[in-house]
């Protein structure tokens, strides 16, 4: 027996009881515990296996540097893995399982690492595992794999929600220990906006594990008072359980707060964790420091812990770490623990002190040996005793825990993320915040400072500061007094010589002493080096505790200062983030908005299937009654538009209002194509390429007056296109007087097309649709029988006589159904997406498909199209280069399956008759294909070399993805009605 | 930067408002210029470290391009104009 | 409750089923309002925006330099556009999006906390104050958002986007038990 | 000092204590007649290749930092050659194929770990693009499969196949991808260069170029002076910075792109998987961190960090792809900086000036490539000739109309 609950004392609420499970075990906590006191209470010493060796291991810290304690929370779909039991609430109901062992904790066959570990150093994977060759992939790999990893991940569904939020604050203080506190109160009163973010469940950080009292009471009173007035004042927000993980440009601070991680049944309206996104003026850093671990023989055995954690466990848990307690230090704080722990009658079995002298006052009748080291542990899963040596002599000492203390880091994580390292300090003997200006500043401990009564009056003077820098009338709050202040003071102990067995320097990696020295020797240094050959401070710990005796170590083998070795490079995350958490609510179906079209219930009523466009649903065909298969319906919808008529949505066209007197000559110089003298009235179709000379949207443009156009763009590049234009009108020809604006929303827009077309839009349009009225290319505002004001195009990408109407986007669904109703006697049929594509294939028309980035409008077959008459158009000048307009280009052209059954995909490539598959055969590839009803069998569209010359031609089409090869014939893209009769009838 | 922007007509924005379009050093060349220059225009960069001058548009705000002139390598801003204004005064 | 008889709300949808009463922060959504984008032409900006200002019942949501939506609360659709037109006089276009744009106005004590939850912008009483108005985004949806009392905000958002930014907002405010329902 | 069973057991029973430094650390000769700048994976394998394969062994690496400091040390691993134009695919796989034979080469265990490369598709316009990209891979010879959604489910079943925004109607697998340890690359290359003779020079900066005549002679460095041969341009993020000091414009941009780790699990994850619906991509590592990426930050950057949007984005992406990676926790995240080039493609070439040689404009895909770059390159600087897989890559081609431009993004380096 070790660990036990002392019978008094802790800030835990003993009369709440906690049941919870680990390793199937029922064991009890108080609301208060974390889960490693909890376990510690129950003298559930053994807490996890090391990463490597599959060593027993212990708690040894009470915080997030915890490297050990790493355990399963939860079960199914929320299950959590790699947890530190020293940073997770207790809570009634807890399951934890302990990790990375085989088949028990207890009894790890994965601990045969450890008998290995001659063969198992630094780096000892590079060296080996390639004899044979073909025995990586297939055994050595697959074993290697299989020990990787704590945890396990469940890879389900996670139930829960999450979320984030902005905030925007005078002053963040990150840390809510005395220093934190202090600020926060001397800000708050001052009347800033102050947020106080800390990660643990209760505020006030070490006032919460310090046998200091304040003002004559104990400091937690202290803490509990502070944080009781910070909640009354409206200007202060208090974030507990919230980690500030991240420090990023222009002081934007990254939090997560576990909202509901510390409860058995979380409610529905919360949200599990929510990101924090903090936008501060300043900043102050009261993170607090560090304790850091010895390096000595048998440091890694269960019950050896740091000194700090066990003055946390009796304090504020109330938990004893052991029944005979052994310190070993190299500073005050040792002598500090064993006060503690004396005080509350524990028995300490001595003080092993470093140091030839100090003058720390341990407590009465415990034995202090100086100037010694310990250089073994005994026992297997548990602490039994401690080897200490003096002047060459060794004796044992029994005991059942061991606290260490080797000194003190500042936490400075967030001040080094944005590039700035830490400075190190010969003063502190340590690496110091650097000096990153006044945004963010260290303070209290985290600042070196590590009395009490200096930490409280560091944070009420640069709280005052920041709050005179901003404005503020600063009262100075009157600091309060701290009794019997405790001097603090230590000794840099990087190694313990003499380990007599394997000295961890990171402990869930398992890196030792000598693995340092390995690195070191094969030529890696460099404390990058050295951390990434030895996987030192890479655990999920991220080096919290071993980095800074790593770096130690390294200086005295090289035998310079830890300055000039340098720490690793601090980056985000603090402690380590939950995926869920920073991705909020956009996830799922709502990774994306979806846009709906106004015309979207009216797909729905006529039984739409709807397809994903970009954030659009469009309707992609509209099965009926007896229709087996996609196709079936597509066919359908085909052959009515070009027998009869048919409607269909495209109100997801983009569409742009252009206006101003230099509209037209902006337009111009946007589009390939001549705009400028378009009449009033009229539409056309454009073409706008990309400065390289590339295509890089089609729509068209029409004319409503002299100063007002109406552009559309294709669905995918609505975007896009805007931007460019926006582009083009601010940055490059700012003296245009031109205006634009989108209007996409504002129309219900739709295709009517088929050689019934007019007869049916006749019944709804109030004025002549005639050919003659109404040509071909007509753009006109009018107005529907119904009063409803409009606008008509006679445009087509069907190659039918065709309409498009756009109405207010409200009236859509009213007059879509007006014109079905209208249609009813022509046989009028809604069509999708996939209809739409067919016809326009069946005419040899071009979507992105086609126009995929690196098409020329030559190459598409547009080449007439541009306009080099015209002074300046956008992609003119690079237009004319000679890989643009090379001979042997790959050309639009038309492809007809020889065998009329065999179909044909888009994606196949295009090989000549005869040749053999390779890149340099490769003749072109098809951009889109599909089944044309009105042929009766496959066409496709594709890209060929000098293809305008190959008409007639057989090639293969090679499709090797469905182990498919047929013969098609080159001919002229467009299939059907090349005269454009239909269209213009 | 990077995480916030000072639009001169929407104030203190997050960076997910904004799309960057590129390097606003250099004027979009005449008609007539040489090839080389038309194409130094649109495939070199000068791309240094330190201070650049760079298109980004403000897509959920007003709609604008600013050209922000900011240093590539510790991210400090050292302005913000509306791009018209910013070619105009190049072109003066 | 309906503008004529033919026209769709984008929300007829969402919001068919019958409305719980209203909680403390409730959303209302406005069945249609008249609006327009105005956009000066050069150097007309600050007179364009002088006299729609003059106009009590007309309401600018600034979207841009020199561009605003303007919102009526009396005028249709026609109408706006015609009285906009006459007030420019020619120092601006106009052009009408009341069927492309759907009004939110979200009110109660905690609309602070439940926009903050989607959009960057500090909407604390000092730094975005009662009148106005700025295009934001929130969370992946472009929006317009005012401050039309000390606790109601109006999001305008694109037609197309009105049930996405509709849920959003619901989730937004689930924690505070936010209530939807047409406003008229 | 070879490695071998024999080596690693007569070093373990001595305790270690006879190893040797894996390459050395010499003082730079007056001369050499190569040096290259950049003491990266492509740096390094430019030497290890032009000692062994073209008998150019009077070489010195320079590098600024320490060895491997910059992109090599820092991004998601992966090895792949599933490229869609005729530019691209010939080198990949002239890369992939060194790849495969590498740990042999070096006699150093560079961990490939051929677990297949998968990219999904969500519409039919990816799939029809992504039949392209196999039908082009096929056309050199390099086999590629497009699994159905049905065949998908029952090989990956935790994506999300039911609540998509996208849905997840398949993907197109390359089973020869996977990844490598990337540390262990370029440890590798420049122990084998090493022992070919290679000089490799960390903390060394290069400050100026210096030129007679038009030609190239040397370099000024932190060092001092070095007089060369000729000089290789191999400074990926810092192309531009280097190439600046001879004058040279290049078609670059620098952006930041962040990669990503999570605390080590055991293995859940055995694919590459790339999300099509966005740009985001995982694979589990032999130690069992996930790691994964997706799209740059957007503007152009030396600073070796990103910003919080984007790696909120890239979790979005993430656990849309595969919901259950919700509860897992990001441990770390790194920013690189690219070479990002007008194209998306890299550049390897000669450049106007005599003696001095260029490779560059790596983008986000500079690991997989490094076999080959620096093959290539070896061949580039030892002949004078283009290797024939790297015709495609040569600087003039942007002058000429003949980018190589996968994405279809045109001249917006952020945009590939």
């Amino acid at each position: 027996m070790s660990g036990y609950r002392l019978s008094s004392g802790g800030l835990i609420d003993r009369s709440k009881t906690l049941s919870f499970t680990f390793d199937g075990s029922p064991l009890r906590g108080f609301a208060g515990d974390t889960l490693a006191s909890a376990l510690l209470a129950n003298d559930q010493l053994l807490v996890g296996r090391s990463f490597k060796y599959h060593r027993p291991r212990g708690i040894v810290s009470t915080g997030p540097s915890e490297p050990n304690a790493l355990v399963t929370i939860g079960s199914g779909a929320r299950t959590d893995a790699n947890t530190k039991a020293t940073v997770a609430e207790l809570y009634g109901g807890l399951t934890a399982r302990s990790q990375n062992r085989w088949p028990s904790l207890a009894f790890d066959i994965g601990a045969v690492n450890g008998v290995l570990s001659p063969f198992l150093g630094a780096g000892f994977y590079y060296k080996t595992f390639m004899w044979p060759k073909q025995f990586w992939e297939r055994i050595y790999e697959p074993f290697i794999r299989r020990a990787a990893g704590l945890g396990r991940a469940v890879l389900e569904r996670d139930p829960e929600a999450y979320e984030k939020s902005w905030a925007f604050c005078d002053l963040l203080v990150v840390g809510a220990g005395p220093s934190g506190l202090m600020a926060a109160l001397t800000a708050g009163r001052a009347g800033l906006r102050v947020i106080v973010a800390d990660e643990d469940f209760r505020l006030g950080g070490s006032l919460l594990s310090t046998s200091e009292t304040i003002d004559g009471a104990p400091a937690s009173v202290f803490a509990d008072r502070t944080v009781a007035e910070l909640q009354s004042l409206p200007n202060v927000t208090l974030l507990s359980r919230t980690t500030v993980f991240g420090w990023y440009d222009d002081n934007v601070f990254g939090a997560v707060e576990r909202v509901q991680k510390h409860v058995a049944e979380p409610s529905s309206k919360l949200v599990s964790e929510r990101v924090w996104r903090i936008v501060a003026k300043r900043a102050l850093l009261a993170t607090g420091a560090e304790e850091r671990p010895l390096v000595f023989g048998g440091n890694d055995r269960p019950g050896v812990m740091m000194a700090g954690a066990m003055t946390t466990f009796a304090e504020r848990y109330g938990v004893a770490a052991g029944k005979t307690v052994a310190l070993f230090t190299s500073g005050s704080a040792g002598y500090r623990t064993a006060r503690t722990l004396s005080a509350k009658g524990v028995a300490i079995a001595a003080i092993v002190d470093a140091r030839a002298e100090s003058g720390d006052q341990a407590p009465d009748g415990v034995r202090v040996i100086r100037s010694a080291s310990i250089v073994d542990t005994k026992g297997r899963q548990r602490l039994k005793g401690i080897v200490v040596e003096r002047s060459g002599f060794e004796e044992l000492i029994a005991c059942d825990a061991l606290g260490m203390s080797g000194g003190w880091s500042p936490v400075v994580h967030l001040a080094c993320q944005r590039g700035a390292k830490p400075v190190w300090s010969e003063a502190l003997k340590a690496f110091a915040a650097p000096d990153v200006g006044g945004g963010l500043r260290p303070v209290g401990a985290a600042n070196g400072i590590y009395t009490l009564a200096g930490c409280l009056s560091d944070g009420a003077e640069k709280a005052a500061t920041i709050a005179a820098d901003l404005g503020f009338n600063a009262v100075s709050a009157a600091v309060p007094v701290v009794d019997a202040e405790e001097a603090s003071s230590f000794t840099a102990l990087w190694y313990v010589p003499g380990a007599k067995s394997k000295a961890f320097v990171d402990f869930q990696n398992d890196v030792h002493a000598k693995d340092l020295g390995l690195a070191l020797r094969e030529g890696f240094g460099h404390v990058e080096h050295a951390k990434r050959y030895t996987t030192n401070g890479m655990a999920t710990d991220q080096g919290k505790l071993s980095n800074i005796n790593a770096v130690g170590i390294l200086a005295g083998m090289r035998g310079v200062s830890p300055a000039e070795v340098g720490t690793t490079t601090f980056r985000p995350f603090y402690t380590p983030v939950s995926l869920g958490a920073l991705a909020g609510t956009a996830r799922d179906e709502h990774a994306a908005p979806a846009r709906k079209s106004p015309l979207h219930g009216w797909a729905m009523k006529n039984g739409a299937t709807f397809v994903e466009a970009g954030l659009w649903h469009r309707s992609a065909w509209f099965p009926r009654a007896g229709e087996k298969t996609w196709r079936e319906s597509v066919d359908r919808e085909v052959l009515n538009v070009r027998a009869n008529v048919g409607l269909c949505d495209v109100s997801t066209l983009g569409k742009i209002e252009v206006f101003g007197p230099d509209a037209a000559e902006f337009l111009n110089r946007l589009y390939c194509n001549p705009v400028l003298k378009l009449p009033v009235g009229k539409a056309r179709y454009g073409l706008m390429l990309r400065e390289d000379g590339f295509v890089f949207d089609d729509g068209t443009v029409s004319r409503f007056d002299e100063a007002h156009f109406f552009v559309t763009t294709t669905t995918a590049m609505a975007g896009p296109v805007m931007a460019h234009m926006e582009y083009c009108a601010q940055a490059l020809w700012p003296e245009l007087e031109v205006r634009f604006t989108s209007s996409t929303d504002q129309w219900a827009q739709m295709a009517i097309a088929g050689p019934k077309a007019r007869a049916v839009l006749q019944q709804i349009v109030d004025g002549d649709i005639s050919d003659g009225a109404f040509p071909f290319l007509s753009a006109r505002k009018i107005v529907l029988k119904s009063g409803v004001a409009a606008r008509l195009f006679r445009i087509s990408f069907s190659g039918e006589l065709a309409f498009e109407l756009a109405v207010p986007a409200g009236n859509g669904e009213a007059v879509a159904d007006q014109i079905m109703e209208a249609g009813r006697p022509h046989d009028i049929c809604a069509y999708g997406v996939e209809a739409l594509n067919v016809l326009r294939l069946e005419k040899g028309l071009l979507t992105h498909a086609e126009f995929d980035g690196r098409v020329t409008p030559d190459d598409a077959g547009l080449g007439r199209m541009l306009s080099m008459q015209k002074v300046d158009f956008i992609g003119k000048r690079l237009s004319t280069r000679y890989g643009l307009t090379a001979a042997d280009r790959m050309q639009l052209v038309g492809l007809k399956a020889v065998d009329a059954d065999k179909d044909m995909r888009a994606g196949a490539h295009l090989l000549k008759e005869g040749t053999k598959p390779s890149t340099l055969n490769d003749q072109g590839w098809v951009s889109s294909a599909g089944f044309s009803p009105v042929l009766g069998h496959a066409i496709a569209l594709a890209f060929l070399k000098s293809g305008r010359e190959r008409y007639g031609e057989k090639v293969i089409v090679f499709d090797k993805l469905r182990d498919q090869e047929i013969v098609a014939e080159v001919c002229d893209p467009v299939f059907v009605d090349p005269q454009n009769a239909k269209l213009k009838a | 930067m990077a995480s916030l922007i000072t639009c001169p007509h929407c104030g203190v924005r997050p960076k997910e408002e904004f799309a960057v379009r590129g390097d606003a050093s250099r004027g979009r060349p005449e008609p007539m210029d040489s090839d080389e220059t038309w194409h130094d225009y649109v495939y070199v960069r000068v791309n240094p470290r330190g201070r650049t001058f760079e298109h980004w548009h403000h897509v959920a705000g007003c709609r604008r391009f600013l050209v922000v002139e900011r240093d590539t390598a510790t991210h400090e801003v050292y302005s913000v104009v509306d791009a018209a204004e910013f070619a105009r005064r190049v072109e003066r | 409750m309906v503008r004529d008889y033919n026209n769709r709300h984008a929300l007829e949808q969402k919001l068919r089923s019958a409305p719980r009463p209203a909680a403390a922060d409730h959303l209302m959504v406005g069945h249609w309002r008249a609006m327009a984008t105005v956009l000066a032409r050069a150097g007309q900006a600050e007179a364009v925006r002088q006299s729609i200002a003059s106009v009590p019942e007309l309401s600018l949501r600034f979207s841009g330099p020199g561009e605003w939506l303007v919102v009526s609360e009396v005028e249709a659709p026609s109408g706006l556009v015609r009285r906009l037109e006459e007030l420019c006089d020619g120092g601006a276009y106009v052009v009408d999006q009341s069927d492309g744009r759907v009004v939110f106005r979200l009110t109660g004590p905690n609309v602070r906390s439940i926009l903050a939850k989607g959009i960057g912008l500090d909407v604390h009483p000092a730094t975005f104050s009662l009148g106005g108005s700025a295009n934001v985004l929130c969370g992946h949806i472009p929006v317009n958002l005012a401050r039309t009392d000390e606790d109601t905000f109006e999001l305008i958002v694109p037609r197309s986007y009105a049930e996405s930014l509709f849920d959003d907002l619901m989730r937004m405010g689930r924690a505070f038990d936010l209530t939807a329902a047409f406003s008229d | 000092m070879r490695y071998s069973a024999f080596s690693l057991v007569r070093n373990a029973l001595s305790g270690n204590l006879n190893w040797k430094p894996q390459w050395r650390q010499p003082q730079p000769k007056p001369h050499y007649d190569v040096i290259i700048v950049g003491g990266g994976g492509h740096g390094l394998s430019t030497a290890y290749y032009l000692a062994k394969e073209f008998g150019v062994k009077n070489v010195a690496v320079l590098e600024k930092g320490y060895l491997g400091s910059g992109n090599v040390g820092r991004n998601t691993t992966i090895v792949r050659s599933n490229y869609m134009l005729p530019g691209n695919e010939p080198f990949y796989e002239f890369s992939m194929k060194l790849w495969e034979g590498l740990e042999q080469d070096l006699n150093y265990n560079v961990m490939l770990s051929q677990r297949g490369v998968i990219m999904l598709y969500h519409s039919d316009a990816q799939r029809d693009a992504y039949i392209r990209r196999g039908n082009a891979m096929w056309m050199e010879g390099v086999a590629a499969e497009l699994i159905e959604r049905e065949q998908l489910k029952k090989m990956i079943p935790f994506l999300n196949y039911d609540h998509a925004r996208y849905p997840i109607l398949g993907g197109l697998l390359q089973r020869r991808a996977g990844t490598a340890r990337h540390d262990a690359v370029a440890w590798g290359y420049a122990r084998g260069a090493d022992r070919h003779g290679v000089d490799i020079i960390e903390h060394c900066e290069v400050t100026g170029i210096r030129r007679e005549n038009g030609v190239v002679t040397g370099v000024e460095t932190t060092k001092g002076f070095i007089g060369c041969g000729k000089l290789a341009l191999a400074a990926a993020g810092n192309s531009s910075r280097v190439g600046e000091m001879a004058d040279l414009k290049l078609p670059l941009e620098s952006h930041v792109l962040q990669a990503f780790v999570t605390e080590g699990l055991k293995p859940c994850i055995d694919h590459v998987i790339v999300y099509g619906g966005g740009h985001f991509y995982i694979s589990q590592s032999d130690k069992g961190g996930l790691v994964f990426g997706a799209e740059i930050d957007g503007y152009s950057s030396y600073a070796q960090r990103g910003n919080l949007a984007t790696a909120e984005h890239v979790m979005e992406e993430g656990v849309t792809m595969i919901p259950g990676l919700s509860r897992v926790r990001v441990l770390r995240a790194w920013g690189g900086v690219m070479d990002m080039s007008m194209d998306g493609s890299p550049i390897i070439d000669r450049t106007s000036i005599d003696n001095l040689y260029l490779n560059c404009g790596w983008c986000y895909g500079g690991f997989k490539a490094t076999p080959a770059s620096g093959y290539c390159f070896a061949h580039l600087i030892a002949r004078n000739d283009t290797h024939p897989v790297a015709r495609a890559l040569r600087l003039d081609r942007f002058a000429r109309g003949y980018a190589v431009d996968e994405a279809g993004a045109g001249p917006q380096p952020n945009l590939h």
